[in-house]
């Protein structure tokens, strides 16, 4: 199955021709500023690319089925490390990755259409489709390789894509995006370095190599093993590298900045695919993690409260994309969440249903900043339903999904993970009822963020600004987005829905083969659920809560902005507070960014040019006193000199009559 | 009766070498450095080195005293006190003396020190001088044209040298023209060099004998 | 002539030390050169003194006269160069006093 | 025969440079590029048919060369996996350099292409040599020329740099050369293959000095922190051309030193002194990136990420396992490809602005657009992004410290992360954000020359990355016989202990 290596290898050389498309292009607007040269046709490359990386990927998915549950391709031997060892690299498509790799490029593929339109008109246009190709081909790397390294790679590849593609517009908001780029880069490194030291404290302590069936093979034979420490620790740091990639605590304050990219950016890498690597690490690696509870547990709170704390501050944005990017950590949380208590299976739904919404969720505001003319404040909006309906019903869909309400395919994902966090009981109750109050939020900033952008009172200026629908090339992925984001819960109905219709849970049954040596581990079988009776409360609960905080939401701010005024004017210090994410950026400004410049300027002036030049130059300096002091012997008079030869002839004639010579 | 005039010569070469550095007057200084000479080489004799005490008297007590005496009377230095109009020191401050003077006692300690330390008991000090004396010439001749050939064309290669340096170097400046080939120096030297008077109207001898002659 | 060896040996070590004293006290270039030349003959009478300890009847030793032969020649050209330079000094500065002569500073 | 050609056809076209009577800069230039690229060729000849799987020196060339009281002295020059990438690096690299230099050298041409050329001829015979006394020798060969471009050539401060660079260097070199007298004496011979077998049966009273004299030597020429202060100073005052041959070649002959005669010919010392020199090159690592964050001056800058990136090399030999000693001696190859690259790309800005400040930069990514495509690979070439070749270096170092000290490898790790911060921000700050200075806006992309210099490098850079095995699979026999080496002794002083304690028990 080498043709497994197209996969990632076709965005791969689609970006290197869009590449040479922006080169040409370039080349052609130094003769003439208007002209375009070939750049239009690099939206038809990478949208080819991607297209031909979806056929293949769909064929490998329909190879796994059955008894078949991977496929793996030759291995590049990459780097030889010892004798004996080398770090391979492979592509392998399993259960797990099969799917992952269908939802990057059919999300992508989509994003990428869209994106065709969206981006028309910007001078890199070429540009930037050969680093989303570059993007997708990373994050196809990162998924589908068979071992550690290889994920790796693809790891710092893609957040090199979303680095370049955060500070896209680099000129513009006087260089904010790079700003945000770097930022996006340095925090996603803090993760990798992680990552690094927990892949070398596996291959030290396993002594299988970096492959991941090797790996999890070894870890699952050590289950129940007493001195399992190191592993753990091995887990807990490669779980900081998801905490990097994913935007979790403590790592999570890049990923609202990285909304300076262009939309389809944040659609394509900061809600739908790279973002969620983090889960598929863990996913991957779940006999690794089954074996550590305290990890899993360390897991779980900060899920728990990363989906907390980035609900909460989602309540006051008022920029559109913010609202989208809090609400994206907080649903990046609730993944972890179930992770933390073992829902493999739940995770990787909710990944594939946020995938659907969320992406849908960002076109449809990246096409409302396109038809408002790059507005992004929702304050400035309002009353848009009539502009654009398209856009409207769509994000409708979207917003009812992300919100929990019932049948939507968001709903189910949401609903699974708190159940399967219920089931887990004692101290986890504490963070079933986080989960809930997030959920409670998610809702209410939803509708909030619909109303005051689509009802209301239209809060811009008629005169300038002419809201209009999106071209045909962007709409229809929308509805496509739209359309999977509503049924998308068929893949993993409630079993206590699903026994109604006679539906198995598709994606549990489907994932089987990849979670079976985690769940033994944790559950010396396959994972039990939640009674009957329980279930169809939870079910009712939420869907209960969904209803009502959307309500409350909607109404609130379904007439402009005097609802939230009035609230902020109730409650002044928590908006504050939550307008600025709980203070978290500043703090790390306060605490560790402003102290390290501070320190590195210390050691650059104090240790380095005082202290140890300090001392060179003094060794210098004494060598050139020590000659001036000196310089007095050789005064240049003769008389001088011929006083010290004999003065030191005497000496010599005494030495040598002392010795007796 | 040699011995007797041995310790005489010696106690006049002592003397003479005192009078050496003391004396006031350069012209004084040359004859006892004359004596001193004349001294040395009757020691010479006496120890059967005839042929050494002949060139002693050749080259120091001619050429060399000659020379000297040549230079103080033509840089008109016979009296000090006529040159400047005032009296220069003899001698250098009065530490550098000191030290000077101790540094040379030292030496000679050390010399004297050593001569007595060595067991010269077992040498022979009496030795019956020969007819052609201790440095006969025939085999002088021998060893210098055979043995010693090397030093021997090196030290005409130094008298040759000598003799077109001391030229270059005392040859008087007209204006106008270089001193010395080397152009730092002839920088330095071209605005002094007219500018001073030249107090010696006399043109100067071509100095140096052809010391080439003395050893033939 | 039964002069013991380390008597001419204790006369060139006197007036090696005369000629040192002078050469480290006088001012005067010419006196200095002199005492130099007092020096030369010092060692010459050293050379001298060995030669006559070494020689037999029959073997007579001839490095040291001959030895003394160089250095005689050596000090002749050297006090012709030391003249000269005097000559050259005194056309320069009107004086044969040393402490006119520190231009080897720098 | 190849080996000496490719020593002494520099320093032929060195003469041939100088003794044409052209006056044509361009004539000369295209003399002298045409030299070092016939070497170039050669090069790659040579690492063609390098047998990595063997051991021992290969492409021996062998002559007495003079007697030494007993010891015979020869000229033998020979290549074994230690030094093949440093040999094709060099040789590699220099044409490049030659070509570059057109753009800054407007001054006595010919007298900096000869000590271009001197200089070749220094290095290659540093890395080639097989006897002690040809190795000293070729090590200050290889110091004068530097001294004259970076004297005659340099920016403003360059007397202090060139003073302190050469007093610097000269008196690591001297302290070396005590211990070689003394290692020559001792072991009778010159020839570093007799003088390893010495060495492994004396005391470590005695290998332990001998090793104190030549890894000061070499520590002073990589250089490892605390002697890294000259360096600064050198790269930022250095024309471009040195600049590149300064972090190209030059800082790898102390880190190819290091490895040679510290690690190869006294290893029982270097175990002892292992954990030491893994801390200072841990610590170099966080040392030069909190450096290289508060400069101003990017030629400074990159100076410190020199530093930064040396330790790396550093501490992987001394982490002396497999992986480090592979992951170190790629990583001067690497070191030498990106921030070469960096300088070269830096400097062909210099020539167009003449600042070094970085706030007379910015927003240059619309301006320039080539040379910031370029300038971003090279960045992460250095960062050490995957699929590119600082990557396979630094991964193989931080595993293979790993493996010897996890808590050292914690530190170094960090410099993964300041690496990137330091980089980035430079990188930002030329490249990005708004065009602050209008004169920024006429700036001329890179001239085909300037391109034909870089792509090849960057080409070289993403071959590394992707394709590590070939470079690796050089130095195969020559780091297992280290390993084996090491680990025989490691394995000695364990059973010795055992011995003692089996020993204590029995009593």
């Amino acid at each position: 199955m080498n043709s497994l290596w197209l996969i990632p290898a076709l965005p791969f050389v689609g970006s290197v021709v869009c590449g040479i498309l922006h080169a040409l292009t370039l080349k052609a607007r130094k003769a003439n500023p208007e002209a375009h040269g070939p750049s239009a046709l690099a939206g038809f490359v990478a949208m080819g690319a991607i297209g031909a990386a979806c056929v293949f990927a769909l064929q490998a998915f329909f190879a796994i089925r059955g008894d078949t549950t991977s496929v793996v391709s030759d291995p590049w031997a990459w780097i030889p490390i010892d004798g004996t060892n080398t770090a391979n690299v492979a592509m392998l498509v399993d259960r797990l990755s099969g799917a992952m790799a269908l939802v990057v490029t059919g999300v992508g593929l989509l994003i990428h259409v869209y994106a065709s339109s969206y981006m028309k008109g910007d001078p890199g246009y070429a540009k930037f489709f050969a680093y989303l190709n570059l993007f997708v081909a990373m994050m196809l790397i990162l998924i589908l390789s068979s071992s550690l390294v290889g994920t790796f790679v693809g790891w710092e590849g893609v957040g090199l894509c979303s680095y370049l593609l955060i500070g896209f517009w680099y000129d513009k908001q006087d260089g904010w995006p790079a700003v945000a780029g770097q930022k996006a880069f340095v925090m996603n490194r803090i993760g990798d370095a992680s990552f690094l030291l927990g892949m070398f404290l596996l291959f030290t302590q396993l002594g299988v190599g970096f492959d991941y069936s090797a790996i999890n093979e070894a870890a699952a034979s050590r289950a129940g093993g007493a001195d399992n420490g190191m592993l753990a620790l091995a887990a807990l740091l490669l779980f900081g590298g998801a905490c990097g990639k994913s935007a979790q605590l403590p790592l999570s304050t890049w990923l609202p900045d990285a909304m300076a990219g262009p939309t389809p950016v944040s659609a394509l890498i900061h809600a739908a695919t790279m973002v969620t690597s983090g889960i598929y690490l863990v996913i991957r690696l779940n006999p690794l993690y089954a074996m550590a509870p305290d990890v899993m547990y360390v897991i779980a709170v900060v899920g728990a409260l990363t989906a907390f704390f980035a609900a909460s501050s989602a309540l006051v944005q008022r920029d559109l994309k913010g609202v989208l990017a809090y609400s994206t950590v907080s649903q990046l949380g609730y993944m972890f969440l179930a992770l933390g208590t073992g829902a493999w299976v739940a995770a990787l739904f909710h990944v594939i249903t946020h995938a659907f919404f969320k992406a849908l969720l960002f076109l449809g505001a990246g096409s409302v900043i396109h038809g408002m003319h790059e507005e992004q404040d929702m304050h400035k909006m309002g009353g848009l339903r009539r502009h654009m309906p398209r856009t409207f019903a769509t994000f409708i869909a979207g917003a009812a999904a992300l919100s929990g309400l019932p049948l939507l395919s968001g709903f189910f994902s949401k609903d699974e993970i708190l159940a399967q966090v219920f089931l887990q009981g004692g101290p986890m109750y504490l963070l079933w009822g986080l989960g809930v109050v997030t959920a409670m939020l998610t809702a209410f900033y939803t509708w909030r963020m619909v109303a005051l952008t689509f009802f209301g009172p239209e809060r811009f200026d008629v005169d300038r600004v002419h809201p209009h629908e999106s071209p045909p090339l962007m709409t229809v992925p929308l509805m496509i987005l739209a359309v999977l984001s509503v049924i998308g819960g068929v893949m993993g109905l409630p079993h206590v829905v699903g026994h109604l219709f006679h539906v198995p849970h598709y994606l549990h049954d489907w994932l089987e083969p990849v979670t079976r040596a985690g769940d033994q581990i944790l559950h010396r079988g396959p994972a039990p659920h939640l009674a009957d009776s329980t279930e169809w409360l939870l079910l009712g609960f939420a869907s209960l809560i969904a209803f009502a905080m959307a309500h409350r939401g909607f109404h609130t701010h379904k007439h402009g902005l005097i609802g939230e005024e009035t609230m902020q004017a109730k409650h002044p210090a928590a908006a504050g507070v939550l307008s600025k994410a709980w203070g978290l950026d500043e703090a790390y400004q306060k605490a560790i960014v402003a102290p390290f410049k501070l320190l590195a300027v210390f050691i650059a002036v104090v240790i380095d040019q005082l202290g140890i030049d300090g001392a060179v130059n003094a060794v210098g300096r004494s060598a050139q006193a020590a000659g001036t002091k000196l310089k007095r012997f050789s005064d240049g008079s003769i008389a001088g000199y011929g006083l010290w030869m004999g003065a030191g002839a005497a000496v010599l004639a005494l030495v040598l009559t002392w010795m007796g010579a | 009766m040699a011995d007797l005039l041995f310790y005489l010569m010696a106690a006049l070469a002592t003397v003479a070498g005192v009078g050496v550095v003391v004396a006031r007057s350069p012209v004084i200084s040359v004859v006892s450095l004359l004596a001193s000479f004349g001294a040395l080489a009757v020691i010479y004799l006496l120890a059967g080195y005839q042929f050494l005490a002949a060139i002693q008297i050749l080259v120091y007590g001619g050429a060399v005293m000659v020379l000297f005496l040549f230079t103080v009377m033509l840089l008109n230095l016979g009296d000090p006190d006529v040159t400047s109009g005032q009296t220069e020191p003899l001698f250098h401050g009065s530490r550098r003396s000191l030290i000077g003077l101790c540094t040379a006692t030292v030496m000679g300690a050390a010399g004297l020190v050593a001569v007595l330390r060595v067991a010269w008991n077992e040498m022979p000090s009496v030795l019956a001088i020969p007819e052609g004396g201790l440095d006969p010439l025939d085999q002088l001749a021998a060893q210098m044209f055979t043995r010693y050939s090397l030093p021997f064309e090196a030290a005409s290669v130094l008298l040759l040298a000598t003799a077109v340096g001391v030229l270059v170097i005392a040859k008087r400046n007209r204006p106008g023209e270089k001193a010395f080939p080397s152009r730092a120096v002839a920088a330095e030297a071209a605005p002094t060099a007219p500018a001073a008077p030249q107090p010696a109207s006399k043109p100067l001898p071509e100095p140096g004998p052809e010391p080439e002659e003395v050893l033939s | 002539m039964s002069v013991p060896t380390e008597h001419l040996l204790g006369l060139a070590a006197i007036l090696f030390a005369i000629g040192m004293a002078g050469f480290l006290t006088r001012r005067n270039l010419i006196v200095v050169l002199m005492s130099i030349e007092l020096m030369l003959n010092a060692a010459n009478l050293t050379l001298v003194a060995g030669a006559r300890m070494h020689s037999k009847v029959d073997e007579l030793s001839l490095a040291g006269p001959i030895l003394a032969i160089f250095v005689i020649a050596v000090a002749a050209v050297e006090a012709a160069v030391g003249l000269a330079l005097v000559i050259a000094l005194y056309r320069r500065k009107q004086t044969v006093s040393l402490d006119a002569v520190s231009e080897l500073r720098d | 025969m190849l080996l000496t050609v490719l020593t002494f056809l520099p320093l032929l076209g060195a003469m041939l440079v100088a003794g044409l009577p052209s006056r044509n800069e361009k004539v000369l230039r295209g003399i002298t590029v045409l030299v070092t690229a016939i070497v170039a060729v050669l090069g790659v000849v040579l690492y063609n048919g390098f047998d990595g799987a063997d051991p021992a020196a290969q492409y021996v060339a062998q002559a007495d060369w003079f007697q030494l009281g007993k010891i015979e002295v020869q000229y033998l020059l020979g290549v074994d996996g230690l030094s093949i990438l440093l040999v094709t690096l060099t040789a590699a690299l220099m044409p490049f350099v030659a070509a570059a230099s057109g753009g800054h050298i407007k001054q006595r041409t010919r007298e900096f292409l000869v000590w271009l050329l001197v200089m070749e001829t220094g290095m290659m015979g540093v890395f080639l040599s097989l006897d002690v006394m040809l190795f000293y020798f070729f090590w200050e060969v290889s110091l004068v020329p530097l001294y004259f471009i970076l004297g005659i050539w340099g920016a403003e401060k360059r007397i202090y740099a060139t003073l302190k660079f050469f007093l610097y260097t000269l008196s690591g070199s001297l302290l070396m050369l005590v211990a070689v007298i003394a290692a020559v004496y001792g072991a009778e011979s010159t020839s570093i293959v007799e003088m390893t077998a010495w060495a492994s049966e004396q005391p470590l009273s005695v290998t332990g000095w001998l090793f104190a004299g030549f890894a000061i030597a070499f520590a002073i020429k990589v250089p490892v922190f605390p002697f890294h202060t000259w360096l600064a100073d050198a790269h930022t005052q250095a024309p471009t051309a040195g600049s590149v041959i300064l972090a190209g070649v030059l800082l790898k002959m102390g880190t190819y030193g290091l490895l040679r005669f510290g690690i190869a010919m006294f290893p029982a010392a270097a175990i002892e002194a292992a954990p030491v020199f893994m801390l200072l090159g841990a610590f170099g690592i966080v040392y030069g990136a909190f450096l290289a964050m508060a400069q101003t001056d990017v030629k400074r800058l990159i100076a410190c990420s020199s530093v930064s990136h040396l330790g790396f090399v550093v501490m992987g030999m001394f982490a002396l396992t497999a992986a480090g000693v592979r992951g170190s001696v790629l990583q001067m190859v690497n070191h030498g490809l990106s921030t070469g690259l960096l300088f070269l790309l830096f400097g062909a800005l210099y020539e167009r602005r003449h600042s070094r400040s970085i706030d007379q930069y910015g927003g240059l990514a619309a301006c320039v657009p080539m040379f910031a495509f370029f300038w971003v690979f090279s960045m992460l070439a250095s960062v050490g992004l995957p699929g590119l070749n600082g990557f396979v270096g630094e991964w193989l170092i931080l595993l293979g410290t790993f493996q010897a000290s996890p808590w050292i490898a914690a530190i170094a790790v960090t410099g993964v992360i300041f690496g990137a911060v330091y980089l980035l921000m430079v990188t930002r700050k030329l490249l990005f954000g708004p065009v602050v200075h209008e004169e920024n806006r006429r700036l001329e992309d890179l001239k085909p020359i300037e391109l034909a210099v870089v792509i090849p490098l960057c080409a070289a850079c993403l071959w590394i990355g992707v394709a590590p095995g070939g470079p690796l699979g050089k130095m195969d026999g020559s780091v297992n016989e280290l390993i084996q080496t090491l680990d025989g002794l490691r394995e000695g002083d364990q059973s010795a202990q055992l011995n003692v304690e089996h020993e204590e028990r029995a009593r």
